[in-house]
């Protein structure tokens, strides 16, 4: 291309008319998000920036930072958590994503009697409240009423039960598959809605040649729904540094035994609303949830600005 | 090896009916054509075969044996899809490469079949294009290379080339041909193109509103189109029908004269007419005209013919090629 | 005219209670307040309240935690002080020491009640097994045994997985024994005590040897697990709050017996932890204060005492009148305060108010060393670390 | 569909490992509704057990009806819900299709922005949003609820609609442009049908977090009169004692409403929509 | 109301060229045809003219004024796509119908045109149907028809006709023509069929590789082509070249001469050849023979003829039709 070719574009585009529909799409979700949530946050995010002092509240500068990664209580406290905090997530993301886009496959296969009924079945642990599925899980696994024991038993495995949330090795695989249970849900409602947007006719012409089932799936399906698959992954990433409720319901808000289920959510509701006779210390608090909220946004960076960007997509 | 056997297939979609039980023997190694207006169903028949869609009723046979429920992959079938249905993730190569790939061939033979398909259909610049980024012809070819490298024994092509030139569907057509010579595979193929059906079929089905109207050669269905229907669909421009009557024949209803087997004179002739609208086709010529007896004819001459609009003219049928039908639109043989 | 008071409260339990007997009662004496009772789950209680207080949208009455929880809303202003509420002579300043500032000054919040710990057992698997109640420390394991060798008892229904269970119905039950109620407390206030002398240590060490008397994974025992252990009749002996009592009774179809904590050695002085719990106060904020203080007299006055103490069995009033109780077992509890000196739990006031938090740090030590993860000698170190963290004794 | 494309070992195999998800799925469900229908003693002796004449008992639903206006909170939890997902799904639409369509300046920081609200539980905002509540004088409305679950939402509705839009045939946007449909039409009758599946996807992400959610209704709405039903079930959630009848019973009445806007919803999983659109 | 000027269009896709600067000049009401080998950048310069792809250089002008900012639903035309681009949601109705609906025409005015654009192209059975349930050559129709029903000013047809049967095809053909008579609007239309474009173009537009290679009507493409290219792809089968030196002219470096130029004779001619292949296409006669002078030659011969492979015959050139050519492949004209 020539020189002169860059500058003509270069002048070209500036002449456009302003895309008022572009605000005009744009505005509502944009006033009532910043409104409703952007501006709360700050000002709860702004508090890390202060703390009390002499029974008032002032202006700190990093101070709260340098406390929570230095005051060694504190910071072992947060590694703590930030640790468990990734395992939390990479069980998800070894477990949870692998068998929601497993069971959407299956889901979205053509011609699959009894597909909507396997898909809301499925679906229905997601529908539930925090509350239940603490208080079921809670009880099936309890050595007391003996539900997992019992089933355990059946396929001669008793010997394998233990009192798995209350130990400190296995409390916390066992809350993130409770919660694997739980969300398996929503990878499989994306990915099948994903799916779903395939047009057959591409899929016939695979059936045509000679590419079907398993080999189907990765050669064609999966390619086809990668950007969906990275948005799972991404919102997989969210929710687990943001996870809060299903420890807390199960594990009540010191995530035990010994802080061993404790994750960044626990630790940050701990922090900034107190507990029990814990006072909240709103200052720490917005500290510890800047802080996720960096550790999250370099995720979502990274997905938005490198990840995303080079995942192909595909109109159909 | 590639024959196939279809016996009274039927195939409605809700209450529309649109396959009305269709029975067809394809031989190994025929290259049978399927024509038939716009939505007669000729896709759904491919489809069927294909085993992309269940017929209501009726079997399907490959080498003899039932297929109902072998999948279409199992078929030894290839498939070239009116609609393309590339896939869009892969490049040209892949897409071409995928089915290869999967059947585990190695990887110079999967290379060099796909090279040589793809130097055949002059795709040698876009091998690393997705579909998004080809021209309509371009995908078009793609779906062709796709269905060809597999060399399987039975090809089906659904108007395989309908979105290129000239050029290059005369040359593309020609290597269709070549490619059922070598691999003496069967192909059943559609398409509204009448050089195509004429030039590459052993034998062509004309289909109408789902049922079978007649299956012959093609020169058979040009000479003696079994009825109407038949003799309006082959050739074009289209047969000329006139009411028998309007020429004293008795023992016919319809009789049609092909445009071809009419000449034109300004001096004198059967009929008179007036020229009503002329086509310069550089190498034809087509005349509309207008004639007392026949009511409006068209004329197809040869080379160019400086006739004009309001032309005063006698057309001279060819009486040997003239065709007789009953009241029922079936063709009388003398 | 009409004025509407609402109550926020965590008691959400005791939604009946209120509205089918307090706030009636109430009401037939002042007809132009009505009052609403609006409970929600103790869980979310403090957050809730906080934010609400903090926003003005709190209601009139709000139900307060004990010592340093409602303190600090009272210093943020948005407690009223009730130094002078009719009423308020009805307490002694121990009941009133929960809600009262650190100088002793002023008062925020109208006490309710008391929560005694103690032991709790099923009279029927004792006359079974065929042992007595136990008085001493060596009689208590020695019953434990036996109810083991027995077999047809799990011994004692506790579990550490909410950890809070093992601090308060072990720990904090136990422990008074050990650091002699307000002797020792009050030492660590001071600092002449350390968490790692042996008085503090002990407990954890026999806390340590209950393991062995406890359910098959007691470690993923919830405290409703427990409780319902005991009252399906499945476990002989529950460490118990005296606010189990009202519960249990209407669950357990078995009669029920209560024991103190044992002694060490037969003729020992007792002692028992009976804990301020509960009290109420009024918002600052409230638009409705004659209103409301007229309401925190009546609950200051003898009569709201007897209701409340008869409709919530457990809940021992800390009003200066003595209170007729009906419950026996209830009865059996407030008994141990004519023998025993009564003592609080020790995390609560003072030592309780820093980062980390020092009861939040024996409910997971005393859980710890239950499962045997942790030695109390280490519990010990760490719960004094902690507090040394934050806490500097006046001098 | 044709028979000859599914091999009957393949079904065969899918099925059973559907049904098998499916009981994993559904064992917890099943033992909530059952528990919820026996007595308290049955509960904790056989929980597995189904209920019998004997253990049989509504004392758990009984306790529920009769306290408080149950089918009010339903109502207001109905509404508060519908309302919200309504909201959501058109604004976030709207702004995802702005995002994945247009090319202006701004745009991927305009993303981010919009994404932003997915990182920080909007739970932090609360006194924030409660003193701008009562500023405005929203507080025990509706309305309240409506606004900060409309919020909630939209950054997750962005975020996958967004992506679901990129997979719109720019051929067929085109020809609407072409057939001189202004952007709005584009977007209401070209684009917004044919990401029904996302859209049914996006309703039942934003419905769930909104239904169960225990802690805005209390904040901004505890009043009776605006009371959600997940905030009337919690009541029986106490500080020592726990009902477990009436929380079985309230959770398992509060499950259903869910269940039935999800299978409404779902039912726009339609396969095919883009079908025959372009060769 | 529906002049069009292009002057020096460019457009790259990233590094590669498509169009290389396109300047061309339609008149108000003139029906122009494109045509060009597979991915020349027919489609590409009916887009750019659309406003559907942002010319990377070079000016669009409709009626005299400048559109690069207009915004395509602002530019009053219609567009029939390559690959249709139906909308898969709306029946066939309201595919035609929705242009309509947003242009706020009354209800009656819509379903009163689309109604005659249903009939006109045979789609009245399917009215109710989504695109998915059509045939090929029936989402074609759609797609045409939702072009004519909004009667605007400027038409751009991308290969409307190629799914269609000949039957249907010359009815549409017509149809389109009876519509720019009507209408008097400016049509801009790709084909790769001869016929459609020999009678429908007033003025074809030849593209190679991006480039005009020339502008002229039908018959003069026909019969005086300005290059080599433009004389192999008008007409079809494509002009014979031969190398000037083997026939002793001088003046030229190829020859050209169409098939239908040449005569055969079994007794005597300018060439003596052997039959390599003899195509029967009914109306025609498409003989290939091997010359020594010229190599293979096309000869298309009109109705039937009982030529098979080698027999020996005799061709003849028509010398008055022969085209002389340059090194440079430039027409050299008399
Ligand atoms: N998005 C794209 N990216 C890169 N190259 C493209 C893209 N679209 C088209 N091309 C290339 O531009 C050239 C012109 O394409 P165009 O679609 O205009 O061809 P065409 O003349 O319409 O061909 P056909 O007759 O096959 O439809 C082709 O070689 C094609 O491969
Ligand atoms: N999924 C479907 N549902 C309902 N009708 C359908 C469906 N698919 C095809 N049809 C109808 O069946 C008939 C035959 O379609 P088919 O695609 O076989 O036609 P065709 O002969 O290939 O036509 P064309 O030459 O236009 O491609 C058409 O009238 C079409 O409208
Ligand atoms: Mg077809
Ligand atoms: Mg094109």
């Amino acid at each position: 291309m020539s020189q002169s070719d860059i500058t003509v574009t270069e002048t070209a585009t500036p002449k456009r008319p302003v895309r008022w529909h572009i605000a005009v799409f744009l505005a509502p979700a944009f006033v009532v998000y910043t409104a409703v949530m952007i501006l709360p946050l700050i000002e709860t995010l702004r508090l890390s920036l202060f703390n009390v002092v002499g029974g008032e509240l002032a202006f700190v500068g990093l101070a709260n930072f340098a406390q929570l990664f230095g005051d060694p209580r504190l910071a072992a406290d947060f590694w703590n958590a930030f640790s468990n905090n990734t395992i939390f997530f990479l069980i998800h993301m070894a477990v949870q994503n692998p068998i929601g886009i497993a069971l959407a496959a299956m889901l979205s296969l053509p011609g699959l009697r009894f597909a909507a009924f396997y898909r809301s079945a499925i679906f229905v642990p997601t529908l539930l409240s925090f509350v239940i599925v603490g208080f079921i899980w809670k009880l099936i696994l309890s050595p007391i009423w003996g539900i997992a024991p019992n089933l355990m038993d059946l396929v001669g495995l008793k010997s394998f039960f233990g009192p798995w949330l209350g130990k400190p090795e296995s409390a916390l695989i066992t809350v993130s598959l409770i919660s694997v249970w739980q969300y398996v849900g929503i990878p499989m409602m994306l990915i099948y809605a994903a799916l779903l947007n395939i047009p057959d006719e591409v899929l016939e012409a695979a059936e045509i040649d000679g590419i079907t089932g398993w080999s189907q799936f990765w050669k064609i399906k999966l390619p086809l729904i990668l950007p969906s698959i990275g948005i799972i992954s991404v919102l997989t990433f969210v929710g687990n540094f943001n996870a809060f409720d299903l420890i807390y319901t199960v594990q009540g808000a010191l995530a035990g035994p010994d802080g061993s289920t404790d994750i960044l959510g626990t630790l940050l509701y701990r922090t900034f609303f107190g507990f029990q006779n814990q006072m909240g210390n709103p200052p720490m608090g917005a500290t510890i949830a800047t802080v996720m909220f960096l550790i999250i946004l370099a995720g979502v960076s990274l997905y938005l600005f490198v990840i995303q960007r080079r995942i192909r997509r595909y109109q159909f | 090896m590639g024959s196939l056997q279809l016996s009274s297939i039927r195939k409605s979609f809700g209450t529309h009916e649109v396959l009305k039980g269709i029975d067809l023997e394809v031989k190994d190694g025929e290259f049978v054509i399927f024509v038939g207006p716009s939505g007669c169903g000729k896709s759904t028949l491919l489809r069927v075969i294909a085993g992309l869609e269940d017929a209501t009723s009726g079997s399907v046979r490959i080498d003899g044996a039932e297929v109902v429920n072998t999948p279409p992959a199992k078929r030894g079938i290839a498939m070239v899809f009116q609609s393309y249905a590339l896939y869009p993730h892969l490049t040209v190569k892949d897409n071409m490469g995928l089915g290869l790939k999967q059947a585990g061939e190695g990887k110079a033979v999967i290379e060099e079949r796909v090279a040589k398909a793809s130097t055949m259909l002059s795709l040698d610049p876009y091998l690393a294009r997705r579909p998004a980024e080809l021209s309509g012809g371009q995908r078009q070819r793609v779906a062709i290379g796709r269905a060809i490298v597999r060399e399987p024994k039975l090809f089906l092509f659904d108007e395989p080339l309908s979105n290129l030139d000239a050029a290059l569907r005369v040359q593309t057509r020609l290597e269709i041909a070549a490619l059922h010579r070598r691999l003496k595979a069967t192909m059943i193929y559609v398409t509204h193109d009448q050089v195509e059906a004429m030039t590459l079929a052993d034998k062509i089905v004309v289909l109408s509103a789902g049922a079978i109207e007649q299956i012959g050669s093609p020169m058979e269905l040009y000479n003696r189109p079994a009825n109407l229907f038949v003799a309006g669909f082959i050739g074009s421009p289209q047969m000329n029908f006139i009411e028998a009557g309007r020429l004293n024949e008795t023992n016919a209803s319809t009789i049609g004269i092909r445009p071809e087997h009419i000449t034109l004179s300004r001096e004198a002739g059967t009929w008179k007419g007036r020229v009503e609208h002329v086509e310069h086709l550089g190498a034809d010529t087509i005349v509309y005209l207008e004639t007392d007896v026949t009511g409006l004819l068209t004329v197809r001459l040869f080379g160019e013919h400086p006739y004009a609009a309001d032309d005063i003219v006698y057309a001279t049928p060819d009486a040997a090629s003239m065709h007789r039908f009953d009241a029922e639109g079936r063709a009388i043989r003398a | 005219q009409e004025t509407q008071l609402t109550i926020e409260s965590w008691r959400n339990d005791d939604l009946p209670i209120w509205q089918e007997k307090i706030i009636p009662a109430f009401e037939a004496k002042h007809p132009d307040i009505k009052v609403t009772f609006a409970p929600m789950a103790p869980t979310e209680y403090n957050s809730a309240v906080n934010a609400k207080l903090e926003a003005g949208t709190a209601g009139d009455l709000i139900t307060c935690r004990p010592f340093d929880l409602s303190l600090a809303m009272f210093e943020k202003g948005q407690l009223a002080p009730l130094n002078d509420l009719e009423g308020m002579e009805n307490f002694s300043d121990v009941a009133k020491s929960a809600w009262t500032t650190d100088d002793g000054q002023t008062t925020f919040c109208v006490p309710m009640a008391s929560v005694i710990h103690g032991f709790i057992y099923n009279k029927a698997a004792f006359e079974e097994v065929g042992v007595e109640v136990p008085k001493t420390e060596e009689e208590f394991f020695a019953v434990l045994e036996k109810i083991k060798e027995d077999g047809n008892y799990i011994p004692m229904a506790m579990g550490t997985k909410d950890q809070w269970e093992a601090a308060t119905m072990g720990y904090y039950n136990i422990g008074p024994n050990y650091w002699k109620g307000e002797e020792g407390r009050k030492a660590l206030i001071a600092g002449t005590q350390k968490l790692t002398d042996p008085q503090w240590v002990e407990p954890y060490a026999t806390l340590a040897k209950w393991k062995d008397y406890l359910g098959d994974g007691f470690e993923a025992q919830t405290y409703p697990d427990s409780q319902n252990l005991f009252t399906l009749g499945r476990a002989a002996i529950y460490p118990a709050g005296s606010w189990e009592i009202a519960p249990f009774k209407s669950q357990a179809d078995f009669e029920m017996g209560a024991f103190p904590p044992p002694v060490k050695a037969e003729g020992d002085k007792c002692y028992i932890s009976d804990h301020n719990d509960i009290g109420i106060g009024l918002n600052a904020d409230s638009d409705n204060k004659e209103a409301a203080k007229t309401f925190l007299s009546w609950v200051a006055s003898p009569e709201f005492a007897e209701l409340y103490a008869n409709s919530a069995p457990g809940f021992f009033s800390l009003n200066s009148t003595p209170v007729k109780m009906e419950d026996e077992l209830a009865q059996e509890f407030v008994s141990w305060r004519e023998n025993c000196e009564t003592t609080i739990r020790p995390s609560a006031a003072i030592v309780g108010r820093g980062d980390p938090n020092l009861d939040l740090e024996m409910w997971r030590t005393s859980a710890n060393v239950i499962n045997g993860t942790m030695t109390p000698e280490q519990a010990g170190e760490e719960t004094q670390k902690g507090l040394d963290s934050w806490y500097k004794p006046k001098q | 569909m044709s028979k000859a494309r599914s091999s009957f070992l393949r079904t065969g195999f899918v099925h059973v490992a559907l049904i098998a998800y499916t009981l994993i799925a559904l064992f917890p469900v099943f033992l909530t509704l059952v528990n919820s229908l026996k007595s308290r003693n049955a509960i904790f002796r056989e929980p597995m057990a189904l209920p019998t004449p004997k253990t049989f008992s509504l004392i758990g639903y009984e306790t529920v009806l009769s306290q408080g206006d149950f089918f009010g909170y339903f109502q207001n939890s109905l509404i508060v819900t519908v309302v919200s997902i309504a909201l959501v799904l058109l604004f976030g639409a709207m702004a995802a299709f702005a995002l994945s369509e247009y090319r202006f300046r701004g745009n991927m920081l305009l993303g981010l922005y919009l994404a932003l609200g997915i990182m920080i539980p909007i739970r932090l905002g609360t006194v924030a949003i409660l003193q701008g509540m009562v500023a405005t004088g929203l507080v025990n409305t509706l309305t309240a609820l409506i606004l900060v679950y409309t919020a909630q939402g939209l950054p997750l509705a962005i975020f996958i609609l967004s992506e679901f839009m990129r997979t719109v045939s720019d051929d067929l946007k085109s020809a609407g442009r072409i057939d001189g449909l202004s952007e709005y039409a584009i977007f209401f009758r070209l684009v917004l049908p044919l990401v029904r599946p996302a859209m049914a996807t996006v309703a039942v992400f934003t419905m769930i977090p909104i239904w169960n959610d225990l802690w805005f209704p209390l904040i901004l709405a505890p009043g009776e009169a605006t009371k959600t039903i997940t905030l009337g079930a919690q009541m029986f959630i106490g500080q020592y004692v726990t009902n477990w009848n009436a929380v079985l019973s309230a959770l398992s009445l509060a499950i259903l409403p869910v269940l039935v806007l999800y299978v409404i919803f779902s039912r726009q999983l339609i396969r095919g929509i883009t079908s025959g659109a372009v060769k």
